[in-house]
Formats: structure tokens, sequence, C-alpha cells
């Protein structure tokens, strides 16, 4: 049984902090604003309570626990809404999305 | 595997400091900041867990109600400020 | 990190920098067995600190002017107490050093003692409450004249105009949002109030907590509605409220021929009468740390930039 | 001193961090920007007196059974009150700022003295003309 725990307390962290850290990497590295969101908002969401559950597990059924899963909860709910307030923001201030430029660059060179 | 995780985390840590340094719009910053952010809790819940120190989870719990909060603070501000013309 | 930051023109980015600047810090003190401290400057530095510094830019314009100054008068002055510094500190203790003077005199008393004397298990808050009463007593005094100090500089919040940051119509999804999270951090807040004898907490953070709680909502949700929850007068009238329970905590242990601020006053049992008086002192604590800081809010939020 | 330096790692970021912000202070010109390197400076105590009262193995002061080593609870007390204590305080300095932008249309120091200079000048010519 603990066996089991461990192994899948371990997962858990593994794949959260897998996601952490192409998260980061994205947000380096992409090209514009939405793609960095793009990157980070989806990773953060679900890396971040994996690892809080890995944790979670190796803890045990204590308060501390229960803790662990309200934060869980909570970076659940805050974490899109603040993604989807900075994209409308990102929007409104006029900031555009890059995804058309190859594709008219592509078609101005061959016209 | 505590160790691992905390690993990683500190080097999306870096890297993400790197964004906030060069981005250049500041949604690019307020971003990096939210990420940071959220990667702290993560270090201390983890952190906190490896080292054995009481109470860390209330303080991982403060730090993401107050991430969230500053977060949808800067955006509010900043639309507030963006319509004034740079000086 | 700090100081790229500071060579930054656009005083956005400064401010939000240094936020994370105080995120490091906080896990600084986490490291250092600071529990308390991180809580509180998590809650003040990442939160409060931050808010009060945008809603100050808003009204002063974001953009630093370029400027030309000779950096070099500066820099010698800098160095030379920097190098005092450190050529004072060359003899100092090592870090953890259990036998270093800071550690010989009160900290083995208050941690001995804490526990049997005030029933309280957290001795940061039975030093905070009851050891060091006084102490605590003039920051609150101090926080409340701070908070009367923005009024008079910034005016009462007038209530008729009052400008909004941009549309809230158009702003669905955070509004749902914030009504399903607000809840929480104010329950939040409340337990950190209460439980700050048990575990990290206390007065302090928890008026911070509530305070960050609703100037969210004020943010999201538009400022006629917060202002209907809680008007100006009324907080200036709780920030005061604070205070007072404070200071008459302390006056009916004096009445009752105690010395001031002696919480064994309270009860018949001097434990019990202890724990009661941080209670007290605590809730006197947030009471005025939440309305002193809402009020700021209120006051630089109210405030129409004029060019 | 060589083998020195990491037990007294401490010291050197609370001195690196207060001189980077005195510099900020003495400095730069913008008002803003020397409150927040207050606030740098502010910090660098902050974590000078917390790292004071570290005590290795030690755990956070609150009492609970089978640890018997803590950290100094005082400075911990001290640097609480003193963070929300200067948050407030920073609070009163930005009504200031915003007070003095209103006044002068600007929060740039130079700026600031000039315009104080002119009106100086203003009020010593307007003495003139009346004597």
């Amino acid at each position: 049984m603990s066996l089991l725990v461990d192994i899948l307390s371990g997962l858990c962290l593994l794949a959260g902090s897998f996601l952490c850290i192409t998260g980061a990497i994205g947000l380096l590295r992409l090209p514009d604003v939405f793609c960095r969101l793009h990157a980070a908002s989806l990773n953060e969401t679900l890396g971040t309570p994996l690892i809080l559950l890995g944790l979670a597990l190796q803890v045990g059924p204590t308060l501390t626990s229960v803790k662990l899963f309200l934060v869980a909860v909570f970076i659940l709910a805050s974490n899109p809404t603040a993604t989807h307030a900075m994209s409308r923001a990102a929007l409104h201030s006029g900031e555009r999305p890059l995804v058309d430029e190859k594709a008219q660059e592509i078609s101005s060179s061959k016209s | 595997m505590l160790l691992a995780t905390i690993l990683a985390l500190f080097a999306s840590m870096i890297l993400i400091v790197l964004r906030a340094f060069a981005g250049p719009s500041v949604y690019d910053r307020v971003l990096a900041v939210n990420m940071f952010g959220t990667k702290t809790v993560l270090v201390i819940a983890v952190g906190g867990h490896a080292l054995g120190w009481t109470s860390f989870a209330d303080v991982a719990l403060l730090y993401a109600m107050l991430n969230f909060v500053a977060t949808i603070a800067v955006l509010r501000f900043f639309e507030a400020t963006a319509k004034e013309p740079p000086a | 990190m700090a100081i790229t930051a500071l060579r930054m023109r656009d005083l956005f980015a400064v401010v939000m920098l240094f936020g994370i600047y105080s995120l490091l810090t906080a896990m600084f003190f986490m490291n250092l067995d600071a529990v308390d401290v991180a809580f509180t400057e998590a809650a003040v530095g990442a939160g409060v600190s931050t808010i009060l510094m945008l809603a100050a830019l808003r009204l002063v314009g974001r953009f630093e002017k370029p400027h030309k100054h000779n950096p070099i008068l500066p820099l010698l002055v800098v160095g030379a107490t920097g190098a005092a510094l450190i050529y004072g500190f060359s003899d100092a203790p090592l870090l953890g050093d259990s036998a270093a003077p800071a550690q010989m005199h009160l900290a083995p008393r208050y941690l001995e003692h804490a526990q049997k004397q005030t029933g309280v298990p957290n001795v940061v808050t039975a030093v905070l409450a009851s050891y060091r009463g006084y102490d605590t007593l003039g920051e609150t005094v101090v926080v409340f004249t701070a908070g009367l100090a923005v009024m008079l500089l910034l005016g009462m919040s007038s209530p008729s105009p009052i400008p909004d940051f941009g549309s809230t119509d158009d702003q669905r999804v955070q509004r749902h949002a914030v009504k399903l999270l607000m809840p929480f951090i104010l329950l939040y807040a409340l337990y950190v109030q209460f439980h700050g004898d048990f575990g990290a907490g206390g007065g302090f953070q928890a008026g911070v907590i509530f305070a960050a709680g609703l100037v969210l909502y004020d943010l999201v949700l538009g400022h006629l509605h917060t202002r209907q929850v809680i008007r100006a007068p009324i907080l200036v009238r709780m920030a005061a409220l604070g205070v007072l329970i404070y200071g008459c905590v302390g006056l009916y242990s004096l009445l009752s021929d105690k010395a001031y601020l002696d919480y064994s006053a309270l009860s018949p049992d001097a434990v019990h009468g202890q724990h009661l008086g941080i209670l007290l002192v605590e809730l006197g604590v947030g009471l005025t740390v939440f309305s002193v800081i809402t009020l700021i809010y209120y006051a630089f939020s109210a405030r129409r930039p004029n060019t | 001193m060589i083998e020195m330096l990491p037990g007294l790692f401490n010291y050197w970021v609370a001195v690196i961090l207060m001189m980077t912000g005195f510099y900020v202070v003495v400095a730069q010109n913008n008002l803003v920007k020397k409150l927040v390197g207050l606030g740098l400076f502010q910090a660098s105590v902050f974590i000078f007196y917390i790292s004071i009262g570290k005590v290795a193995g030690g755990a956070p002061p609150i009492i609970e059974h089978g640890s018997q080593l803590y950290s100094n609870p005082l400075p911990h007390v001290l640097i609480l009150t003193a963070i929300v204590v200067g948050v407030a305080t920073t609070a009163v300095g930005l009504s200031l700022i915003v007070r003095i932008r209103e006044t002068y249309g600007s929060v740039e120091e130079d700026e600031i003295n000039s315009a104080d200079r002119h009106a100086e000048l203003d009020q010593k010519d307007e003495d003139n003309d009346q004597g």
C-alpha cells in the first residue's frame, strides 16, 4: 500500500515538474505574448495541482494535506482566470497575435 | 524525488526571471510574475515538506491567494494607465 | 535582480520586479525559520505594497523621464559606506551560531516560559501581544496615524464621481471567478486571525489579507459595489475601534490593580487571562490594520489623475 | 577571511542589498523610484535581523513536543511589526508623491527643485517691484 502511494506520488511529482519546466521553456522561447500565455497557462494549470497532489499523497491524511488540496483547487480556479484576464488585456491594448505573418510573407513572396 | 522536483522548479524559476527581465511588453512581465508566484507556492510546499517545516501549507495557500489578487490588480491598473500617452 | 529592476525606465516594470524580489525575500525568511515573518512579507510585499504602488502610479504617470546625472559621487559614498559595513561585520558571529550574543539573553526565557505563562504555543504571537505589548500598541498607533496622514493628504473620498478603471461590463469571467473565490479569501483571513495562537498568523497578517480580498472585490466589481458594502466613514471608526480595544484591555488590567497590559487580570486563572488578552489584542490589531489599508486604498483609487 | 565567506553570507547579502537601495535613494531622480530604493534598504535590514535570529538546526518558534531547539523569536516579532509599519509609511510617502505631482506637475527631483527656484525668483521680483 505505502509502496503504491509512493510510486503514485513520485509519478505525480515527476509529471508536474516536467510540465513546469516545459512551461518555463515555452515562456522563454516562444515568439509573442499570446504563444507565451498559452504555454504558461496550460502547463501551469495542470502541473501545479499535480505536484501538490503528489505532495499531499506523501504527507498523508492530515490537515496539511487538506490545505494542500485547497491550494490546488484555488490555483485551478484562479490561474485560468488570471490568464484569461491577461490575454484579454493584451488584446485590448493593441497586441496582435503573430499567426498570420509567415503566411502573409509566403503569399506576398509568391505574388 | 522531492529533490528532483525542487531542482526542476528552480530551473524554471531562473527561466521565468530571464523572461521577466527581457519581456518586451508589460504583459510578458505580468505573466512572468504570475508564473513566478505559482512556482514560489510550489517551492514552499515541496521544500517545506522536505525540510519538515511546520505550517508551510498556510504560507503556500496565502501565496496562491495573493498572487491572484496581485495579478488582477496589475491588469486593472494597467488598463487604467494604458490610455495615457508616454511622456 | 534588484539592480536590473532599478535601471528600467518604465516604472510599471520596476514595481512588478519588486514583487518578484519580495517573493524571493519571503522564501529566504522561510529558510531561516521565520514562518510568521514570511507570512507577513508574503501578504504585504506581494499583495498590498504592489497594489498601493500601482495605485499611486496611476496618479503620477508610469514613465520616468530620461535624465543625465553624474553617478560617480553617489557611487563613492555608497562604496565607502559598504566598505565600512563589511569591515564592521568581519568579526560578527557566524550564521546559525547558537552561542551568538543575540541568542543569550531574552530568547531562552521567552521560549521556556511562553507556553506555560500564556497558553499559546506560537512564541512569536505570545511575545508580540504579551511580553512586548507596549511595542505592538505603539506600532498599531503608528499604522493608525499613517492611515490618518494619508487621508489628510489625499482627502476623504468624495462619494459621487468615482472614476472606474475601464469598463466592468465585459468582465464576466473575472467577475464570476472573483465571486467564487472571495468568500474563501475572507474566511481564510479570519482563520489566520484566530489561529494565530497555534500556527503562523495573527492580527497583522489577517488584517492585510482581509484588506487584499476587499481590494480584489473592488477592482473587479467596480467601486460602487464595495463602497456600498463598507463605507469610508465606517472604516475610520473601525480603525479607531481597533486601537481602542487594545488600549481598553490595558486600562482594564490597570483598573484591577495590575500593570498596564497585564492580561492576567482578565480572568481569575492567570494563564487563561493571558490567552484571552492576546486574542483581544490581536483582534484590535487586525481591525486597525484592515481598515487602515482599505482606507488608504480607497483614498488612492478615488483620486482622479490630473495632468 | 576566505573560509568565513559562507558563514557570513547573510551579511554580504544584507550589505549588498542595502547599498543598492542606498544608491537608488541617493542617485535616482524619480521620487517613486527613490521610494522603491527605500523599500530595498528596508528589506535588507529585515534580512539582517532575521538571519541574526537563526539558530542552526533550530525549528520555527512554535512550541511542540519533540523538538527542543528553536530559532530566536524576538527578531521575528520586531520584523513582523516593522513590515506592516513599513507598508503604512510607504503609503504615506506615496500619497506625498501624489500631492507633489499635483502641485508641481512632475515627480522628478531636479524639475521640482528648479520649479522651486523659479518660484523664489518670482517672489523676489515681486518684492522688488513693490519696493
